[in-house]
């Protein structure tokens, strides 16, 4: 706890920092569009008015800190929960196909690392197209996906969590893989000499030793399944989830809105690799891991 | 010869050459292959079997020959299977499919028979490192065509990949100029600008404890962020053309960046660094002569890491407004014309150059890091 | 005494090669070697000249690529899957997510004997080795020496016949590893059980062992054989009589006859 | 009753008010159908969509429609609710365009998509080059929103009637600050919003009769949400539209294109946009069979 | 002798203790020592006692938390920062991205020297240890032995006067020890050094040292100091000789005493 509390001053410092860059950068930014609007209007107003201006343009290039903050807290607090208009209701649309994309990912990740650990064709032959998978643009991808799987009668949830499937299988593809093949060659003699059969050695010991791996991956693959389910919104005509308010803000040229999504969806990404690292610390004192 | 001729050795010597002997048998009792007609005519569909039935006895050779049978039967057979579909397109019946399964699964022996080969050879080695996964590339694709053909899928949901190779044969130089603009301009640019910044920014947080406090979790936090949302933002500051594609790339590059060279400055173990305390080494001597070294897996799984992350940003930015060229805009635009061999034109390419940017960062990672044991080790 | 019992291990004209990628690395050469039941045989040599190599082919961890070798009048392979040793590796070995009493109780897991079996053994072998009281405690909270005294439980918890150790002892003090000396050479008396047993160190040799089999380097070779003639019993002092401060000398030549500094 | 699966073209906006009114109002119940409306986006093509057998129906643009049907997915228009196009260019008064001749070396803004036959029609038509050298005009391919001309990126900027405009509008722009050029005024139009199903299964007389009660119930819905704009404005806000004023606005200008809700296609502007396809090479043979008249003279007497 | 020469290092109720998340260790207490230039001095003591930690604070990589200590007359800082000491670790800590003698030259560059010194001290610290001919080598093609050699090499390369040294041969085997022991005793004739030397092993301390310090452990105190009466010439074979058998004695009892087999 001391930890946090020596992060405390330097992370709010950087913060406070940031935002008064952000400040001045919107002032800059929004500047011209101001000038613009001013002179087609014919006013004149002094240094004082101008910026208060910037700051308060309804479709700003950049939006101010303070009007994200309210528009975040209105859509935050504000509105019913189950409204279209609520951050928190999107965050959660957004949150279910992330979680069942993640589910999925590492499940499929789990799959592919014990095949390629224990079947030595899989070794020489699926890596490099794991590799390749992962260089294809996604959101090229996606619409075509979710098309595809409409056709099939596959709709609603699935789709965008097949998409964060894809991002998230590969950390935990390549975590597991090594993490399978982390115990030392002194552990794996032990096994054999003690004649265990392959699964013993796999419950026993590869598993046990993999796990600092996995939550690791795990940590990487959750951020990329938000990332999946948000770019899948964007293409299932933007009813509901953050990538639609994204959609919806660019659409409009809501920047306050884009920002906020934006916001809401850092908050979300926050919270998922917070709890997934706090899984992994319970799991890792449970099996008698030496504190930091 | 009789060897091959005795009864006894009629029987597979693996469970891929049973399944495909029974799936043969299947193929021959719902035979014929597709629903039309003329379809295949008879010399070809005693070739198909031929060929998978030699496959499958040669098996009892030694493995190099064995190899090299399994492999021209099932892949012949599965040219041969192809070769009848094109103009047949979705007629293909049961046995069809029976037949084309027989195929893989000799084509999955094939390549254990070659993963179990360990040549002498050093150029031989290397060979059998490209042939094995080569032939599971290959299979996707021959799946991937028999499947859209076969059951005859709408070109514009799903093209096949020989329509896809035709389309990139003929559209070189729009692929290219593409390759230009996305590529050369927008994902070196930001790659480099955002690797570099993200890696001076470390040393720079190294140097001044305050600042890596303050920023490290910042940075574990935003490189958890979906960037992606912030490809319209780059667009509106800095215009259409490639500069606000490689700001995407470098806001996408900048953290990982970060992040892992921090964790890589404090990988080297406590005792080297203590030697370099004992002989009052500066704080520049250490880092350059210890901790950079020692940080240099961890700076190239940024690399990596980024090489792929640097490509699927530029295409994304590239949605939401480009100059009439370039990568993302091709292939948002092509899907709008229904040119969708044109859009897995783009895919293909996009992921070749990923990859070809993966192996190469690799190569180096290789050469520099040729002291890591996970180098050494293989 | 050697010829009369059974051989538990017997090779004749061992070898084993190593292929690498800058040549082959002959690791073995030539070995002739017979252990019979009861016996405690120490083999000592510069580093590098084969002793794990050869322990671990008696444990069928490595394939010999010439010669033959039985153990029990098996096949290393039939042994082991017999499970007819217990090995304790140079290096402690143990699972960092078990606990200590969970260390010693894998093995046990692995044979499928019940839990109350593997508790009265757990207890047994942690009182032999004085670790009695650390059973929950995780291999990161115990010292070195703690470590490998755990790992010696583990080995003999499994209760076969022969005991393959490889350097047990390395990372002990002097203290501690007389007292462990001590400790196994009673139990060995008490179980009548067949130990190999690879050491660094003369005296530790001379005051454990009914042989002494000197190794020399690149290719491993057997170079000398030492019967020892010390009683069974020995108390600790009995390294500062001259008979076994001559046998130390014996090993102590044979071992720099086939010496090169260069390693 | 039957069920029609209707995708969009675009996000739920009073563009497609009609079949939202539609279906609130009962109007497709009546004709004992069970409508789903399926909302589009930016990257979903509604083509793709109704080959994979994701839809019934499909609101569509000519120009993509043609180009589905040459690549074996054999649309063919049934209704054409849109009379007019609502596309045009606009540019700002203060900026160096002020007439066609003034587009030599400028760069406009052009939504692609199968949105992009219009403009390069318009542009062969005026014998432009769009390859942004110096005796041509520089293309960008616009985000779907005004930003590239508040931001000084593009000369002129292609903007809906119904939709972009008003948001150049609420940017602080007058109407008597910028300079249009209309795609239907400058008789350059090709055809926009239509209705489009599969030749296949039109040959079967059920689906066809499905399909005439469908249009007819769709051109009742226009009917009443032309009639009615805030009402039809606030339904499309009930069913997942965004900005109720936005939308109001959008109703009003969507009422101009529909005409008298009739759904008839005119053969004139058919034929402009055939040829438009053709002179671009966008489809290589002149179409036969893309559309008929026989679902709406059937639904509406 | 001891109290004539300049004191090299002195302590005076040296004590540090490390906080850790379980509560203080104390790792040293109470203590006194005067190192006198040209001594070769040993500490001995059961794991854990402290023995590193001493160094340590010698060579200011740790800072003591009472007690005031001394080196060549300053504080550990300023001896550090005058380059005053070579160290070497219990592990080799060769940087594996560099060949041997790139590992010999790190210090030698961090020094600033030419080219032509650095090569010259190159070749002869590696020709002292017995490793000309695997210059160019990387460490982890070296043996274990041999990598705490070339470690050894490089703390000479340095060339203080004084030299602290933590059990640099205890990875390595009988034979070979005795070869450097034998050539370290020449060496700190030759050269007049002053050594500081950690060890575990009773006759290693007792051959090589002009005094040997105790330490007993929990917390690490000095508890017996023994000067040895051994002439400076010490041929192996001195090992054998009733003086050295009686000092080697004192020193097991000295050990013994402040020794308890639970660690
Ligand atoms: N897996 C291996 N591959 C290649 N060479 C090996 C392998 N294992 C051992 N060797 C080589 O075989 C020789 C004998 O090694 P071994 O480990 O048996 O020595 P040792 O006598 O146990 O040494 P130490 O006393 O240092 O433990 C060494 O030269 C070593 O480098
Ligand atoms: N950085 C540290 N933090 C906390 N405790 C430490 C630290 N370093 C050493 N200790 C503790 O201080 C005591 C002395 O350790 P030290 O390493 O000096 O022992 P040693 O005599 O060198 O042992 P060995 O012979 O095993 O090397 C031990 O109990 C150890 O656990
Ligand atoms: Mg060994
Ligand atoms: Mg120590």
């Amino acid at each position: 706890m001391d930890s946090f509390r020596d992060k405390l001053i330097p992370v709010t410092s950087i913060l406070a920092g940031v935002m008064v860059v952000w400040y001045i950068m919107a002032v800059i930014l929004n500047a011209p569009f101001q000038r613009d609007l001013d002179r087609r209007a014919g006013e004149t107003p002094d240094v004082v008015e101008f910026i208060g201006k910037t700051m308060s343009q309804p479709k700003p290039t950049l939006p101010a800190p303070h009007q994200v903050a309210v528009n975040f807290f209105e859509n935050t607090f504000l509105r019913k929960i189950t409204s279209n208009r609520s951050l928190v209701y999107n965050a959660w649309v957004t949150l279910s196909s992330t979680l069942l994309g993640f589910a999925f990912g590492t499940a499929l990740g789990i799959v592919i690392a014990v095949g390629i650990v224990h079947v030595a064709t899989l070794d020489r032959s699926l890596m490099p197209w794991i590799i390749a998978s992962q260089t294809i643009p996604i959101l090229a991808v996606a619409p075509m996906i979710i098309v595809v799987l409409a056709a099939v009668g596959v709709t609603g949830l699935i789709p965008k969590a097949l998409i964060s499937t894809y991002l998230s299988f590969f950390p935990v593809a390549v975590g597991m893989v090594k993490g399978l093949r982390s115990p030392e060659l002194t552990h794996l003699d032990l096994m054999y000499t003690y004649n265990a059969s392959p699964s013993q050695t796999f419950w026993k010991l590869r598993v046990p030793a993999s796990v600092p791996f996995l939550f690791t991956s795990m940590k990487v693959a959750v951020a990329a399944s938000l990332v999946g389910a948000i770019v899948g919104e964007l293409p299932t005509g933007a009813v509901a989830g953050i990538g639609a308010k994204l959609l919806a803000g660019a659409y409009y040229s809501q920047t306050i809105d884009i920002w906020s999504a934006l916001v809401a969806g850092s908050v979300v990404a926050a919270l998922l690799v917070m709890v997934v690292g706090i899984a992994g610390r319970i799991v890792d004192r449970a099996m008698g891991g030496r504190p930091a | 010869m009789s060897d091959l001729l005795s009864l006894s050795s009629i029987a597979p010597r693996s469970w891929q050459g049973f399944a495909a002997l029974a799936l043969l048998a299947g193929a021959f009792l719902l035979w014929p292959l597709v629903d039309v007609t003329p379809g295949y005519d008879v010399t070809t569909g005693v070739l198909i079997f031929f060929l998978l039935l030699l496959a499958i006895q040669f098996d009892h050779f030694p493995p190099v020959a064995r190899a090299i049978f399994l492999f021209i039967g099932a892949h012949g057979a599965a040219w041969l299977l192809l070769a009848g579909i094109t103009g047949n397109e979705g007629s293909a019946r049961a046995s069809f499919y029976l037949m084309l399964a027989a195929a893989w699964l000799l084509a999955w022996r094939c390549v254990t028979v070659l993963s179990a080969l360990r040549p002498t050879s050093r150029w031989a080695a290397t060979a059998l490192r490209l042939i094995i996964p080569a032939i599971f590339g290959a299979w996707i694709l021959i799946i991937w065509e028999a499947v859209t053909r076969g059951a005859g899928i709408p070109f514009i949901l799903l093209p096949p990949p020989s329509a896809i190779g035709v389309r990139i044969a003929n559209s070189l130089p729009v692929l290219a100029a593409d390759v230009r603009q996305t590529i050369f301009k927008a994902v070196i640019f930001g790659y480099v600008v955002g690797s570099g910044a993200g890696f001076l920014a470390a040393i720079a947080a190294d140097r001044v404890p305050f600042l890596r406090r303050g920023l490290l979790p910042i940075g574990n936090m935003v490189s958890a962020l979906p960037i992606i949302g912030v490809a319209p933002i780059m667009v509106m500051w800095f215009g259409f053309d490639w500069q606000s594609k490689a700001a995407v790339v470098i806001i996408m590059t900048f953290f990982p960046m970060l992040v892992n060279t921090v964790a890589g400055l404090a990988a080297s173990g406590h005792m080297e660094r203590d030697l370099m305390r004992t002989y009052a080494s500066s704080y520049w001597q250490t880092l350059f002569k210890l901790r950079l070294p020692a940080a240099a897996p961890f700076i190239f799984n940024a690399l990596k890491i980024n090489s792929t992350l640097a490509l699927i940003g530029a295409i994304v930015a590239e949605f939401f407004g480009t100059p009439v060229v370039g990568m993302g805009f091709r292939i948002s635009t092509e899907v709008g014309r229904m040119n969708i061999d044109m859009v897995w034109a783009e895919i293909a390419v996009a992921a070749l150059a990923g990859s070809v940017f993966y192996g190469v960062v690799a190569l180096f990672e290789r050469a520099v890091t040729f002291w890591h044991p996970s180098v050494r080790g293989g | 005494m050697t010829g009369a019992s059974p051989a538990v291990v017997s090779a004749s004209k061992l070898g084993l090669t190593f292929q690498t990628s800058d040549g082959p690395v002959q690791a073995l050469s030539n070995v002739d070697l017979t252990i019979g039941k009861g016996e405690f045989v120490s083999f000592i040599g510069p580093s590098g000249c084969g002793k794990t190599t050869l322990l671990r082919v008696i444990a069928d961890l490595e394939k010999p690529t010439s010669g033959a070798i039985s153990v029990n009048g098996m096949t290393p392979e039939q042994a082991r899957e017999s499970r007819a040793y217990g090995y304790v590796f140079q290096a402690a070995a143990l699972y960092p997510w078990r606990t200590i009493s969970r260390n010693v109780a894998l093995p046990l897991e692995i044979m499928g004997l019940s839990k109350a079996e593997q508790a009265a053994r757990i207890k047994r072998t942690l009182d032999l080795v004085n670790l009695s009281g650390f059973e929950q405690k995780y291999p990161w909270q115990l010292s070195g020496g703690m470590q490998q005294r755990a790992s010696i439980a583990r080995a003999l918890a499994f209760d076969a016949d022969l005991l393959l150790m490889d350097e047990p002892f390395g990372a002990l003090d002097e203290i501690v590893r007389d007292h462990l000396n001590e400790q196994l050479l009673e139990l060995w008396e008490r179980t009548n059980k067949t130990i190999c047993f690879v050491t660094h160190s003369i005296p530790e040799a001379v005051y454990l062992s009914t042989r002494i089999i000197v190794m020399s380097p690149r290719p491993g070779r057997v170079s000398d054989v030492i019967e020892s003639t010390l009683p069974k019993q020995r108390p600790l002092d009995i390294r500062e009589t001259p008979e076994f401060l001559a046998i130390a000398a014996r090993v102590r030549d044979g071992l720099r006859a086939g010496h090169s500094y260069d390693d | 009753a039957d069920k029609v699966t209707l995708q969009l073209k675009w996000v739920t906006q009073a563009q497609f008010a009609g079949y939202y009114v539609a279906k609130d109002k009962g109007f497709y119940e009546a004709e004992g159908l069970d409508v789903e409306i399926k909302p589009g986006g930016p990257d979903i093509a509604p083509e793709q969509v109704i080959a994979g057998g994701g839809a019934d129906v499909i609101v569509d643009w000519m120009g993509g429609a043609l180009a589905a049907r040459e690549k074996g997915v054999p649309l063919v228009n049934i209704a054409q609710p849109f009379k007019k196009a609502g596309m045009q260019l606009v540019c700002p008064k203060d900026g160096p365009i002020k007439t066609e001749a003034d587009f030599k070396g400028h760069t406009l803004g052009v939504w692609f998509f199968g949105n992009e036959y219009p403009f390069y029609a318009w542009m062969n038509k005026l014998g432009l080059k769009t390859d942004g050298g110096p005796d041509g005009v520089t293309v960008l391919k616009q985000s779907f929103d005004v930003q590239p001309l508040i931001q000084k990126q593009a000369d002129c900027i292609s903007v809906m009637t119904y939709n972009e405009y008003w948001q150049l509008i609420d940017a602080g722009y007058k109407p008597e600050e910028l300079i249009v050029f209309n795609y239907s005024a400058m008789g350059n139009d090709l055809l926009e919003d239509g209705l489009y199903a599969s030749e296949d299964k039109l040959k079967d007389p059920a689906f066809e009769d499905k399909m005439v009660r469908f249009v007819r119930a769709s051109m009742k819905g226009w009917k009443y949400a032309v009639d009615n704009s805030d009402e039809a404005a606030g339904i499309v806000m009930d069913n997942g539209g965004q900005d109720e004023n936005h939308q109001k606005r959008m109703m009003g200008e969507v009422a101009k294109l529909i005409d008298n809700a009739d759904g008839k296609l005119d053969p004139a502007t058919y034929a402009r946009t055939a040829k438009a396809l053709l002179d671009q090479k966008i489809i290589t043979k002149e179409p036969t069979g893309a559309y008929t008249t026989a679902i709406t003279d059937k639904a509406i007497k």
